[in-house]
C-alpha cells in the first residue's frame, strides 16, 4: 500500500517517488510485498528479533519513566527507530565493529552489550561508557559525526591488517550528513576502499530541524556519488528490508565483486515517534499528525502481523517474551541503581600511567575529603 | 577601570547605558541573554541569529524563544547542523554588513568551528590591515554542575583567550548578561560569549528593561574585602562567594571577589590594584588547571606586583581530567569547601 | 580535436567520457566548434581579457625569477590556469565579491586589484594583504578551503540585505573539495539558496596528490548533487568557455528562472604547467609528459590563434601589449621593492582598539629598539 | 626526573636507549626525524604513517623523503586533502591496532582537526574506562622564523597542552628529535610532536643509528648556571643559549637553560628544581603571551616555590598579535636581545 503519502514522507518531494523509492520487503500491514525476497531467517532468528524488538521498546518507555522520576539523566528514546537498529545489528557478524550515537541502544545490546551498560552512563557512574572485553562496539558518540571518519579508518586498519571480513558499521542521523566530518570519512572510505557500512537513520528530524532544512539534496543516499561508492534507500520501519540491504552491504564491503567498491551509505528512511530526548519537547516544532502517519508503519507491528500470520507467534510465546523482557529490565535497573563510583576513579585512564601532576590532583581531592567528609563536596552548586 | 557594583551583583551602578527609563524586569540569565537579543535585534535590523534549533524550537535553553515569530525566520535562522558552517557563513554574514549572533549549542561543539574561529573571525581585521571586519558574537553555553552528558560540560575558555583578535566575555548575573550581551554584540570584533549554564535559571534580578552596556574589558568587585582577594567568572561567582562568607563567619576572614567578566582582553589594572590591596590572591574557574586562564592571572600578578606577594597564589579548578560524567561532578568542579580551604592556606601562609 | 588522450585527461576514466565532457568553445587550436556559441565580446574586449592572460603569464615568470634571486618569498605560479582566472574574472561585475586562494593572482588583478598588491605580500610587509577601498576581493585564502563558507555567508548576507544581484565567487583546488569546509560551505549554499559560484580549479593535482587519489568520485562537478545544486564541467584551458559558463552562473545566482537554485559548482578543468609553489619540485611525484600533453591546449595559444585568424590581433597590437606589459612589471616590482614596514604596525588593527596589553607590549618594544638599534633584531635566528 | 645533557645539546648520556652499537649518524633535526620513522617502521609492523604529501612527494620538509619506497604506499600513505579525516581516520586505525603517526602539513593546518583531537583522540582512554586507547602521533612542523605566509609559523601549543589526555613533545635538537619521537610513537597514548622547522636544518649533530628513546615528560638542563634559569623549548634553544653566552661575557651572569622538551605532562620536578636553586627564572616562547605555556610555568613555580622567588618571572615571547608576515617576525619572535634584557632585568630586581 504504497500511497501519495506515503511518498511524502519517504521522499523530499512526491515527484522524486518513482526513482528514490525506498527497498521495502513488508508492507506496512506486515504483508510480504509482491515481488519482495524475504530475508533468510529461522523462525527461532525472526522470534528473538521480533523480542530484542519489543524490548527495546519496552526498555524505551521505562527509561523515560526512570527520567521522569529523576532517576537517571537526559535520555535519547528511539522508539519508531527500534526495528532498524535490530536489523542492522543482526546483520552484524559477532567480531564486525559497531560505532554507535546516542541513540543507538538496541543496536548495542543486540551485537552484545548487557542492558546495565546502556542504563550505567545514564546514572553517571565514571565508568558509564565503559565496553565489556571482547565486545566491538564504540563509546556512544556524542559530537556529531565524528564516528564517521573513525570508522572509516577503524575498516581500514582491518582491511591493512589482512582483515577485511572484519567490516565496521557506523551509525549516524540525518543532521549528521551536514557536518564536515561526513564528508571527510565518506571521501576517504571511497579512495580507501574500506569495509565499512554507513548507516544514516534518517528520521527526518534533527532535534527541532527538519530533514528538508538539513540539505536541498534530494535524498541522503543520493549523497554517495559525491565519494563514488553506493547509496541505498531503504524502508527504516521495515525490519526485513534493513537487515536484508545491511547484510548485502557488509557482504560487499568484506568481498566485493570485481567491480564494486567496498562501502555504502545505507539511508534508512524512518521517524523518530517521541522527543529529541527527554528533555526536548517536540510540540514546539512539529506536528502530531506526521508522527501519527509514520506509526501505521509500525515496525514492531508489522514484524508482529508477519509472524503471526506466517504462524510463527502465538499469544502463549508473546506472554513468555513480554515475561522475559519485564524481568530482565528490572534486574538491570536494579543492578545499576545500586552502583556507586569512587571519586578517584575520575583520574584513572586520562593516560595508561598517572602523570605527577595528577597524583597530585587525586592525592589533595582525596585529602580534602578525608578532612571535611563527602557531603562537604554535595552542597548546591548553584 | 574597576566597577565596584554591590553584593547581590547587579552591575547597574555604573554601566554606559542608554536606558531612558527606569523599568526594570525580574529575569533568570537566560532571560536576561534572549533580552539581550530582542533588545538587538529591535533596534538593529543588521542584528541576525543564526545556530541549530533556535528557531521554532527558541534554542535548547530557550535563549531564543519565539524570537523568529517577532523577528521572522530571515533574522533567526536555524541552520544546517554543522558548526564550521555556522561560524564560517557567519563571517561572510559579517563582512555583507550583517551582526550575526551565533549560538554554538553547547562549548563542546565549537570544535568544529575551531578553525573558522582562530584562523579567520580572529584575524580577518589584522590580515585586511583594517579593511574588513568580523562584527560578530559566537554564543556557547559552557561548564558543568547540569549532569548532562559527556562534552556537555566543558569550560576550555583558555583555547580562546589564547588567540590574539578574539575578545571573550562570560557574564555571572542576569543583569550582567544582557549588558555584556549588548555590547559584545555592538563590538567591532569577534566576541566568543560564553554562557554560564548552570546558573541559567538559578536566580532572578532586576534587569534594566531599556539597552544599555557593560563595557568589555572591564572586572567588577562583586564584594570587597581586605586579606585576600579570589579572581573568578561564570558560575564560579556563586561558590565563591559562599565560600567568602564561610570563611569571614568562621575565621574572620575577609575576602574580596573579582569577577573578571571579560577574560580577553583582560583586565589587569583592576586584577593588580586589587592584589596590591590584599596581597594574596586564590583563583577559582571550572577549566582544568593546567594552562587554564588561572596560570595567565597567576604569572602576570607576580610579574606586576610580586613586592606585594605574601603568599602562593593558588589555583582551585577543575581538574586535568576530561569532565567525568554526572555522579563525579560535584567533585570534580571547584565547591566552596574547595575554595574557603585554600583561602585558608593562602592565608595562613 | 578532442581525441581519446583528451578524454583520459579530462575524466576520471575514458569511460565515462561521454557523459561528462567538459564545455568546450574554442578547440585545442583556437578555432570555433561547430555548434559552440561564441560569448558576446567585443574586440576590444576580447583583446583586454589576451593582454592580461599574457600579463598573467609574464608576472609568473617574473615572480619565480624574483623568488629565484630570493627578493621574494614563496610563490604559488599560475601558468596554464591564468585563462580561467582571467575569464571568470571578466564574467563578474564590479560589485560582486571575489574569494580568492594563494593561486588566484589574475583574478584579483582583473577584478580592481593593482600589481602590486598582488607582490606585497611575497615581501612580506605587514599589510601585504591589505585590500585597497573600493575592491571587493578578500585577502587570499591559505588554509584550504576555508573560505567557502565564508562566501556563502556573504552572499547570503547580500540576499538579506535585498542585493541578491550582488553575488559571490569563490575559488578553491581539486584538493579542497575534500575538506569538511567545502561540504558545509556547499550545503548552505543549497539550502539558504544564495547567489554565489564556486570554481573548483581542478588543475588535476594537490600538491604532490594527483585528482583520482584525492576522491573516488568521478567528477567534481557530480558531488554538486549532494546539496542539490548544478554542478558543470569546462575546459578550463578554454577562456571563452569558461567566461561563457561563469557569465550564465552569475545570471542565474543573481535572477534565477522559476525552478532554479542560485549556486552553481563549476569544475573547470584544467592542469597546473608549473610547480605547485616555488618551494616544490614537481619531478618528485609526476611525469612532465603529463604537463606537455595539457600544453598542447594552452589558453594563451589557443585565443592568440582565435584572435589572429579573427583578424583581430596583428603583430603590431602584440608588440604594443608586451611592451605595456613589461613596463607595467617593472614599475611594480620597483614600488614594492622599495617599501619598508614599520615594526610598531604589528600591533595595528588586532582589534578596533588597542588593548591595553598589546599598548604595554608595543611599548616595550619601542623602548628595546630604541635603546639596542634595529640591528639588534636582525640578527640570525636560528 | 632530570636529565642534564652537554651544551651541544646531545642527550645521549642518560636516555633510554636500545642501542647494541654505538655508530651514529650527523643528521639535521628534520633528518633526525625522518630517521626516527623508517627505524620505526623497520622495527615495527603496526607503524604506518599518513598526511597530506608524504608519499612520492616525501614530505614538503622531506621528513618522510623515500619512506613510501622503503615500505610501501600501504604503510606511507597520502591522503585527501582533509585534516579532521586524517586524525579522525587515524583514531580509528590506532583503534585498530596499528600505530599511525600522523603529519599535519604545518600547525596553522591542525585546527580542522580540532575536534578529533581534543574531543576523542585524548579522550577514548578514559570515556572507555581504559578499554581502548589511541596510540597515535601526530606531527606537525610548528613556528615561525622561516619567512613563510601567514599561518604557516604558528605556535600555539597551548592549546594543546590545555587538554587532559594528550601529551606534548618538542624537541630542541636532532638527537632529542630521533628518542622524543620513537618514544612518542611507542607511547600508548597519542601524542602531538610539534617540530622546530626554524631548526630543521639549522645545525647537524650525532645522532646514534640505533633505536632508542628520550622519554616523555623528562625536561632537560642544556646549559647550569646560578643565577636565573631560562626556561624554554624547540626553536628558542638556540637564541636562549647566544643569550646566556651574551650575559656571561658582558655582565658575568650565569644562566641556566631548561629545555623542556615534554609540554605535556609538564616536568614540574625539574622546573621547580632548578628553580630552588637560582630564585629567578625567564620563561621564552614564540607563541602570544597571553594563556600561553609560559604562563603555566610562571604559575606552577610560584605555586611551588614561592619562598625561594627573588624576582618577577619574565615572559620574552610572542607578542599577542598574529604573526605578521615575514618583513616583522625578526621583531616578533624572541630574539636573543630580548631575552638578554629580560635576563638583565630579572637578575637586577
Ligand atoms: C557537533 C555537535 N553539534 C551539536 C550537537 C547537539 N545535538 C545533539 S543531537 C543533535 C541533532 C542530531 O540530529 P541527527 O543527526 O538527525 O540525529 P538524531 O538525533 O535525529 O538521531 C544536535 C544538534 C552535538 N551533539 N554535536
Ligand atoms: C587546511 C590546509 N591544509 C593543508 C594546507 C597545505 N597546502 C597548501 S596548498 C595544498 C594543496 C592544495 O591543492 P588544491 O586544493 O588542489 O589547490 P592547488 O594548490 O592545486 O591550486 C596543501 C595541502 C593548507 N594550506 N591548508
Ligand atoms: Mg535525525
Ligand atoms: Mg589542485
Amino acid at each position: 500500500m504504497s500511497t501519495q503519502n506515503d511518498a511524502e514522507q519517504y521522499g523530499h518531494s512526491a515527484t522524486t517517488y518513482g526513482d528514490d523509492k525506498p527497498i521495502r520487503i513488508l508492507d506496512t500491514d506486515g504483508t510480504v510485498l509482491p515481488d519482495a525476497e524475504v530475508p533468510d531467517l529461522s523462525a527461532d532468528e525472526l522470534v528473538s528479533m521480533y523480542e530484542d524488538i519489543k524490548l527495546a521498546r519496552r526498555f524505551d518507555q521505562r527509561a523515560i519513566s526512570l527520567q521522569r522520576q529523576g532517576r537517571i539523566a537526559t535520555y535519547a528514546p528511539m522508539t519508531g527507530q527500534e526495528g532498524a537498529q535490530v536489523a542492522t545489528s543482526y546483520a552484524l557478524d559477532d567480531q564486525d565493529w559497531l560505532f554507535p550515537t546516542y541513540r543507538e541502544h538496541a543496536a548495542k545490546y543486540v551485537h552484545g552489550m548487557e542492558l546495565e551498560s546502556l542504563l550505567k552512563p545514564l546514572c553517571g557512574h565514571r565508568d558509564g561508557y565503559a565496553i565489556p572485553d571482547g565486545v566491538p562496539i564504540m563509546p556512544e558518540y556524542i559530537p556529531i559525526a565524528t564516528q564517521i571518519p573513525q570508522a572509516t579508518g577503524m575498516a581500514w586498519g582491518n582491511r591493512l591488517q589482512g582483515n577485511p571480513e572484519r567490516a565496521a558499521l557506523c551509525h549516524f542521523g540525518d543532521g549528521a550528513t551536514s557536518e564536515g566530518d561526513f564528508h571527510e570519512g565518506l571521501n576517504f572510505a571511497g579512495v580507501f576502499d574500506v569495509p565499512v557500512v554507513f548507516v544514516c537513520n534518517n528520521n527526518q528530524w534533527a532535534i527541532s530541524v527538519p530533514r528538508d532544512h538539513q540539505t536541498a539534496s534530494e535524498t541522503i543516499a543520493q549523497k554517495a556519488a559525491a565519494y563514488g561508492i553506493e547509496g541505498i534507500r531503504v524502508d527504516g520501519l521495515d525490519p526485513l528490508a534493513m537487515y536484508s540491504v545491511t547484510s548485502a552491504a557488509l557482504q560487499k564491503a568484506k568481498n566485493p565483486a570485481e567491480d564494486d567498491r567496498r562501502p555504502t551509505l545505507i539511508e534508512s528512511v524512518q521517524y523518530r515517534y517521541g522527543a529529541h530526548t527527554t528533555a526536548d519537547d517536540p510540540s514546539a516544532y512539529r506536528d502530531e499528525d506526521e508522527a501519527n502517519a509514520w506509526r501505521e508503519k509500525d515496525p514492531l507491528d508489522r514484524l508482529q502481523n508477519y509472524l503471526t500470520a506466517t504462524d510463527i507467534l502465538d499469544d502463549e510465546l508473546e506472554a513468555e517474551i513480554d515475561d522475559r523482557i519485564e524481568s530482565r529490565l528490572t534486574d538491570a535497573v536494579e543492578t545499576v541503581e545500586n552502583a556507586t563510583t569512587d571519586p578517584d576513579s575520575m583520574f584513572d585512564h586520562v593516560y595508561a600511567e598517572l602523570p605527577d601532576r595528577l597524583r597530585n590532583q587525586r592525592d589533595r581531592l582525596r585529602a580534602l575529603r578525608e578532612k571535611y567528609g563527602d557531603d562537604a563536596f554535595s552542597e548546591v552548586l548553584e | 577601570m574597576t566597577s565596584t557594583t554591590a553584593d547581590d551583583g547587579t552591575a547597574e551602578a555604573d554601566t554606559d547605558t542608554d536606558a531612558e527609563t527606569d523599568e526594570t524586569d525580574t529575569l533568570t540569565l537566560v532571560e536576561a541573554v534572549r533580552d539581550a537579543l530582542y533588545t538587538e535585534l529591535s533596534l538593529d535590523e543588521r542584528v541576525m541569529i543564526l545556530g541549530e534549533d533556535v528557531g521554532e524550537n527558541g534554542g535548547v535553553f530557550r535563549a531564543t524563544a519565539e524570537l523568529v515569530d517577532e523577528f521572522s525566520a530571515e533574522r533567526v535562522v536555524d541552520t544546517p547542523l554543522a558548526e564550521s558552517g555556522i561560524v564560517g557563513t557567519g563571517i561572510g554574514l559579517a563582512l555583507s554588513g550583517l551582526r550575526p549572533v551565533a549560538e554554538l549549542q553547547f562549548m563542546g561543539f565549537s570544535y568544529p568551528a575551531f578553525d573558522q574561529l582562530v584562523s579567520h573571525a580572529a584575524r580577518l581585521r589584522s590580515r585586511s590591515h583594517g579593511q574588513y571586519s568580523v562584527p560578530m558574537v559566537i554564543r556557547m553555553p559552557y561548564g558543568g554542575g547540569i549532569r548532562a552528558p559527556e562534552h556537555h560540560s566543558e569550560s576550555k575558555e583558555a583555547f580562546f583567550v589564547h588567540e590574539p583578535g578574539l575578545k571573550v566575555a562570560v557574564p555571572s548575573s542576569p543583569a550582567d548578561a544582557k549588558g555584556l550581551l549588548i555590547a559584545a554584540i555592538r563590538d567591532p570584533d569577534p566576541v566568543v560569549f560564553l554562557e554560564p549554564k548552570l546558573i541559567y535559571r538559578a536566580f532572578r534580578e532586576d534587569v534594566p528593561t531599556a539597552a544599555y552596556e557593560v563595557p568589555l574589558g572591564e572586572a567588577s568587585v562583586r564584594r570587597e574585602g581586605a586579606d585576600v582577594t579570589v579572581y573568578t567568572w561564570g558560575a564560579m561567582i556563586q561558590p565563591t562567594l559562599i565560600a567568602a562568607d564561610n570563611v569571614a563567619g568562621e575565621a574572620g576572614i575577609d575576602v574580596e571577589v573579582v569577577d573578571l567578566r571579560t577574560l580577553s582582553p583582560l583586565d589587569t589594572e583592576t586584577i593588580v590594584e586589587s592584589f596590591e590591596r590584599t596581597g594574596r590572591a586564590v583563583i577559582a574557574h571550572e577549566a582544568p588547571k593546567t594552562a587554564g586562564v588561572g596560570a595567565e592571572i597567576a604569572a602576570t600578578i607576580q610579574e606586576e606586583a610580586l613586592l606585594y606577594q605574601e603568599a602562593p597564589i593558588r589555583r582551585v579548578t577543575g581538574y586535568d581530567v576530561p569532565m567525568p560524567l554526572h555522579e563525579l561532578e560535584e567533585y570534580y568542579l571547584p565547591q566552596a569547601i574547595r575554595i574557603e580551604e585554600a583561602i585558608r592556606e593562602t592565608v595562613s601562609f
